[in-house]
């Protein structure tokens, strides 16, 4: 940094100081680390899930009503938008399934709090792993020919 | 001189236990039904859109096909309970959490528990109640196995 | 806030026409508290006192600190006590080692029931939970420590109980979670200002304490039947120092502005190893666990001084030993102003196991790494071996002889005087229990029997205007300008060796520094949390006791202890086997220290130990 | 000439180049402010120089009015946990060289209890959960007078590490469940019991347990892990939590 401010040395008068800029946060963001994000993306990932069942449950609930019905609303979930939806929603489940497992390991195992970002991080691996495998399958299938 | 009101904050109130432990149990429900959640969900996933043609292959045959297997009926089922009583128990620390106001906490706590239980009665009885064959519906949309009339 | 305040707007009991004034009443805007036992300070003394009282007298605790946050959490090497756990020791050496490492100017009677009563107090505390590092056989562990010796002087003992290197940590949190245990009543953030004292038969009785609600910025009158003084040190007037910032000596200073003496107040001890240019202490332990003093060549020059202790010679000795190498040109680093403490020779493993934290004091604030490198270090200003005079049952003492009713004081404000002109490292964690169990003990005795003393009129009215001066001055003066003059003056001049020119020129400065004070001006002007107010409060008792401080050693012609004189560098047993008595008389506002400072002699309580050369 | 020694003494922080940092500083004055406000501050510090000795600087010769809890000045009595760059510390163990200082500090009081002043906040809930868990050996036993209760090293090293507790509480009140009500007991108040659960010379246990068993207790802890690594003791503190949850499951310490 420079050294612009070298008068507030030490002086005998206050040096009054800058009034804040305008804008600024109401107090920062916490700068957690690996633990806090993967509990917010767990959170995050656990409401979503929930919301995407209940719909579930319902369309499903469908086929009682008449296969017409049920085909009709199926067949949304068969177009390129919700073949993407259903990309994130793989994923969420993906993460919040492995992180839920990385919790219980740091829950039950004895040394497990001690690996826990390193866990972190074979999460995400695991996703990675999880996504492609997953991801061209599911854009060829929604994309891709076939009848 | 004039008195500043004390700035300080009375002690929270604890609020004295009884009944069942919510916490303990739900914790331990956590972690139970995720590991067994694990295994169903990525059955379902599996086979619901990466097996065969993916998501394009599910239709009212695909299910009733499924259905008709006492094995998947199991396995939705413990799905369906398990998965909503999660979910459902994941709302409510949720709101518990955040919803500090008495009232929207009393609120929205009881829509999770309507909505988790009402779906959980509604897709059971779906599940039980399934007519793999309903009449006066076109061959084609239903499994084979239906007799043709 | 009080953890246990009666909080009602109680205006019915506003009458003090007979000197009492209901409990939880508030005339004026000024609270008004009645105990039987009030104890001003929460540190190790303040909290063993309280553990006594509480049970057995209406009790409150007063500090301007949460009761964990006080000092003796700082101290870390380990307390004294001849259990004998891991070899041959007695209370009678430990006596003896009390005794010579104050240069014979320990009261020995005191230092007597000191180590004797060493044992209870380390039983104590293990009883009340403290986890003590443990022998193999499941007992108290102890190690070795400075000038602490077996068969007087042979060899050095292993006499120090610890809890790894956070002893007074440890402490601090036992006694204060047995506080919370017996509920007792704390003040938080009080700040004890002032003590009121009414006339009672021609004589001046003290009747409460005033005390300033940092949160409110309001005061409390707490009128008590007894009080108990342990607010700790005052290293705060010197500019490096182990102490914390809010060790500013109030206790202290309240009891000279009453009048009353104090005691010994030129013996002040420097550590030999504070972190060089912070003054954070490194604990004696370290040396105590086997870790060696060198200068620039790498020489252990302890040797030299003092062949059989070496390292674990007491205090002022190396820390004299020590300016004598960098004066001698065998200092290290760029400079030649420092030397170094070496514990790379111990096992990484014994490092982490008793001396973690001392270690990471090194890494984190001079990026030295303990297990390859030397640690720069140099003396630093620690302990205050004078203060409130009492006698062996903590009962502050008017002169030579009377003491004052219903007043007692222990802990580092205090001066029984056990430690004489320089203490051993342990000793202060064991007074603060035994002598601080002792003053709650007397106290609790004492209002049994005694009857409330009247307030005065109106017992505010000397903190008040002294707030009042603070608030309204519009000088040109900052306090922490001052405060900086009187500390770098301090070291300069007051430190390990004085000498009447370096002392004389400090008490100039002090008296110009006191003219100045009154030309302060605080920006802070509120209420609430205003510690600017309170740092020029303190300031002001910081002034009031260097200058007592050095005003006793100017008269000290003689080296003893903590106190050398290159004037007169030897020990005078004739002229000086004697305790200094400071009193504050005629006007305080005089310039001259003479003219407000009159200084009288105690004799020393000799009973087994003739003073004797003191070699090591 | 005597204390010529004495004189050129503080020359370790000569050493490192003085540099300026700027602080950016969340303040509230009670008496006449609605909202917090953020202030800077330009200062000139030392290589070796901590947060604290900036903050000193800034009151001493800037803004008297600043105000900050301190006392020991290097981490030992707890007094000035402040979230320093978003993230809980003590402002005397942080080096400012640690920082990136080629970007302002921020600095503004620890989050979840309620702010009084400036960077001074009310710790009253804080103690009061941290005195709801029996923070005190109960002891069945009566030791043989005058003598210790024996404790075996290895019965004594495991709860070594929960008694480095200061109670500054930079884990509670980095904890995002704490954040949110303000009701939870917190990670200090855990490790303080954790502390006496695990003492073997400590026959109480179950009560403490049972108290943390509670709504408001350990299973309200969500493994974030800030508590961790916010305290300033490196105390394993959602390690303590874990053997708490444990011990509770298993209905033994
Ligand atoms: C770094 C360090 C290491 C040490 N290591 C050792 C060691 O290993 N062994 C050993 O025996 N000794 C050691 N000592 C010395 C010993 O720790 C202290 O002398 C002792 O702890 C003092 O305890 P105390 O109770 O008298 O005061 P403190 O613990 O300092 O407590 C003073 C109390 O008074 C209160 N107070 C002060 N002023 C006021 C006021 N105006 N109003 C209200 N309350 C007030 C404070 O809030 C505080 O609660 C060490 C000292 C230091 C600084
Ligand atoms: C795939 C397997 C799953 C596993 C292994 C799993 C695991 C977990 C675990 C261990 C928790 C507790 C987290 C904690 O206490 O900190 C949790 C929370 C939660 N889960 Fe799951 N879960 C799974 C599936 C689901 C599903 C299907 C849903 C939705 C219906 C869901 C919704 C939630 C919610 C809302 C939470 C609460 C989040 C919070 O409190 O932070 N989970 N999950
Ligand atoms: S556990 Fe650590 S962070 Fe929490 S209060 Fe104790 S010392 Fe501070
Ligand atoms: S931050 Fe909070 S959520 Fe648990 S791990 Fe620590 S207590
Ligand atoms: S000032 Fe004591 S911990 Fe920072």
């Amino acid at each position: 940094m420079s050294d612009k401010s070298a008068g507030t040395l030490a002086g005998k008068q206050p040096v009054t100081p800058i009034i804040a800029m305008p804008k600024r946060p109401a107090g920062t963001l916490y700068r957690g680390r690996e633990g806090m994000w993967s509990w917010v993306m767990h959170r995050i990932t656990g409401v979503a899930i929930y919301f995407f069942l209940l719909v579930h449950i319902l369309d499903t609930a469908l086929v009682r009503v008449s296969p017409e019905a049920y085909n009709a609303v199926i067949n949304q979930y068969k177009t390129p938008l919700m073949g993407l939806g259903e990309i994130g929603l793989v994923a969420a489940i993906g993460l919040h399934a492995l992180n839920g497992l990385r919790i219980i390991l740091i829950d039950f195992w004895s040394v497990g709090t001690k690996h826990q970002k390193l866990m972190f991080y074979i999460v995400i691996g695991l996703w990675v792993v999880l996504m492609v495998g997953f991801v061209p399958r599911q854009f060829m299938h929604i994309f891709g020919g076939g009848e | 001189m004039t008195t500043i009101e004390a700035p300080r904050t009375p002690a929270p109130v604890r609020r004295p236990r009884g009944g069942v432990n919510w916490e303990k149990w739900g914790w331990i429900y956590m972690r139970a039904s995720g590991v067994v959640l694990v295994v169903l969900i990525f059955g379902h996933l599996f086979v619901n859109l990466v097996a065969g043609d993916g998501v394009k292959a599910i239709d009212f045959a695909f299910v009733a096909g499924k259905w008709a297997d006492p094995f998947w009926v199991a396995w939705d089922t413990a799905l369906l309970w398990l998965a909503l009583i999660h979910g459902g128990n994941g709302m409510r620390t949720l709101i518990n959490d955040y919803a500090n106001n008495q009232l929207v906490r009393t609120v929205l706590l009881s829509a999770v528990a309507i909505s988790t239980a009402l779906l959980i009665v509604l897709g059971t009885l779906v599940i039980y109640t399934f007519d793999p064959c309903p009449a006066g519906t076109a061959a084609d949309l239903l499994p084979s196995f239906c007799p043709v009339p | 806030m009080a953890d246990n305040t009666n909080g009602a707007d109680n205006t019915n009991g506003a009458d003090n026409t007979n000197g009492m004034i209901e409990d939880g009443a508030i005339v004026d805007g000024v609270h008004y508290h009645q105990f039987d036992i009030v104890i001003v300070g929460a540190g190790g003394a303040g909290m063993r006192a309280a553990i006594e009282a509480g049970p057995g007298a209406r009790t409150a605790v007063i500090s301007k600190l949460y009761p964990t946050r006080s000092h003796t959490g700082a101290a870390q090497g380990g307390m004294a006590a001849a259990l004998a756990n891991v070899e041959d020791d007695n209370w009678e050496w430990h006596t003896y080692d009390t005794v010579k490492g104050g240069d014979y100017l320990v009261d020995q009677d005191a230092a007597e029931i000191l180590a004797k009563e060493a044992i209870d107090a380390v039983i104590d505390l293990e009883n009340m939970g403290l986890p003590f590092n443990r022998t193999p056989d499941g007992l108290i562990d102890q190690r070795r420590f400075g000038g602490h010796t077996r068969e007087h002087g042979k060899a050095p003992v292993r006499r120090a109980c610890y809890a790894a290197d956070r002893t007074g940590h440890m402490i601090l949190q036992t006694l204060y979670q047995n506080c919370v245990r017996l509920g007792i009543n704390f003040f938080n953030e009080f700040y004890v200002l002032d003590m009121v004292m009414t006339e009672v038969d021609g004589l001046e009785q003290p009747s409460g304490v005033v005390a300033y609600e940092l949160a409110t910025g309001e005061l409390h009158v707490f009128q008590a039947k007894a009080i108990i003084f342990a607010t700790g040190g005052f290293g705060k007037i010197y500019k490096t120092t182990s102490n914390a910032h809010t060790l500013t000596g109030d206790g202290v200073g309240i009891i000279w502005r009453k009048g009353l003496p104090l005691e010994d107040m030129e013996f002040f001890q420097f550590h030999p190893t504070g972190l060089a240019g912070l003054g954070i202490l490194l604990s004696e332990a370290a040396r105590g666990e086997g870790a060696i003093l060198r200068n620039a060549e790498g020489e252990r020059f302890m040797e030299r001084y003092t062949p059989t202790l070496k390292d674990l010679a007491p205090r002022d000795i190396i820390a004299r030993s020590m300016a004598l190498e960098i004066r001698e040109g065998r200092g290290a680093g760029p400079n030649k102003d420092y030397l170094y403490l070496d514990i790379t020779h111990l096992e990484p493993a014994v490092i982490d196991e008793k001396l973690p934290d001392i270690t990471e004091f090194a890494r984190t604030y001079l990026g030295v790494e303990p297990y390859t490198e030397p640690v720069p270090v140099l003396p630093t200003a620690h302990y205050a071996m004078g203060g409130i005079p009492t006698n062996v049952h903590a009962e502050v003492l008017r002169n030579n002889t009377d003491v004052v009713k219903g007043l007692y004081a222990a802990g580092e404000c205090a001066c029984v005087s056990v430690h004489g002109s320089n203490r051993l490292g342990t000793n202060s964690l064991l007074d603060i229990n035994v002598f601080g169990k002792r003053a709650g003990k007397r106290a609790v005795e004492y209002v049994q029997t005694a009857e409330f003393t009247p307030l005065p009129e109106n017992p505010t009215a000397g903190i008040q205007s002294i707030l009042d001066m603070v608030r309204a001055g519009n000088g040109t003066e900052r306090i922490a300008v001052i405060r900086k003059e009187l500390q770098d003056s301090m070291d300069r001049n007051a430190q390990i060796f004085r000498t009447e020119e370096s002392l004389k020129e400090v008490t100039d400065l002090i008296e110009t520094l006191r003219a100045r004070y009154k030309n302060i001006q605080i920006q802070d002007k509120g209420k609430r949390f205003n510690t600017d107010l309170l740092e020029a409060v303190e300031l002001g008792f910081l002034l009031d006791l260097a200058e007592v401080l050095v005003y006793s050693a100017r008269s000290r012609h003689e080296s003893r202890g903590g106190h050398m004189r290159e004037d007169f560098p030897n020990r005078d047993d004739e002229k000086f086997l004697v305790h200094t008595m400071a009193y504050r008389v005629g006007d305080p506002e005089s310039t001259d220290a003479g003219e407000h400072i009159r200084l009288d002699w105690k004799p020393v309580v000799i009973t087994n130990y003739p003073p004797m050369e003191r070699k090591y | 000439m005597s204390n010529a020694v004495m004189e050129s003494k503080p020359s370790i922080p000569e050493e490192i180049p003085t540099f300026t940092a700027t602080l950016i500083i969340r303040r509230f004055d009670p008496e006449v402010d609605d909202e917090p406000r953020w202030q800077d501050f330009d200062v000139q510090m030392h290589g070796t120089d901590r947060v604290l000795d900036a903050l000193h600087k800034i009151k001493w010769e800037q803004d008297g009015s600043l105000t900050f809890r301190r006392s020991c000045a290097h981490g030992v009595c707890g007094s000035d946990a402040m979230r320093i760059n978003g993230r809980n510390r003590l402002a005397c163990k942080t080096l400012i060289k640690d920082l990136d200082i080629s970007k302002p500090i921020y600095i503004e009081a620890i989050k979840g209890l309620p702010l009084e002043k400036d960077l001074v906040v009310d710790m009253e809930p804080f103690f009061d959960s941290f005195k709801s868990v029996n923070p005190f050996l109960m002891a069945g036993s009566v030791p043989k007078a005058g003598k210790e209760r024996k404790q075996s090293p290895v019965e004594r090293a495991r709860f070594d590490d929960t008694t480095k507790c200061i109670l500054c509480a930079a884990c509670t009140s980095s904890c995002p469940v704490f954040w949110t009500d303000g009701q939870y007991f917190g990670p200090a108040a855990i490790v303080n019991a954790h502390r006496f659960i695990f003492d073997s010379r400590d026959d109480n246990a179950q009560v403490r347990l049972d108290i943390l068993n509670d709504k408001e207790g350990v299973w309200r802890c969500r493994t974030t892990f800030n508590c961790t690594d916010a305290c300033p003791r490196g105390i394993q503190v959602t390690q303590a939590i874990a053997e708490v949850k444990q011990a509770i499951l298993r209905g033994k310490a």
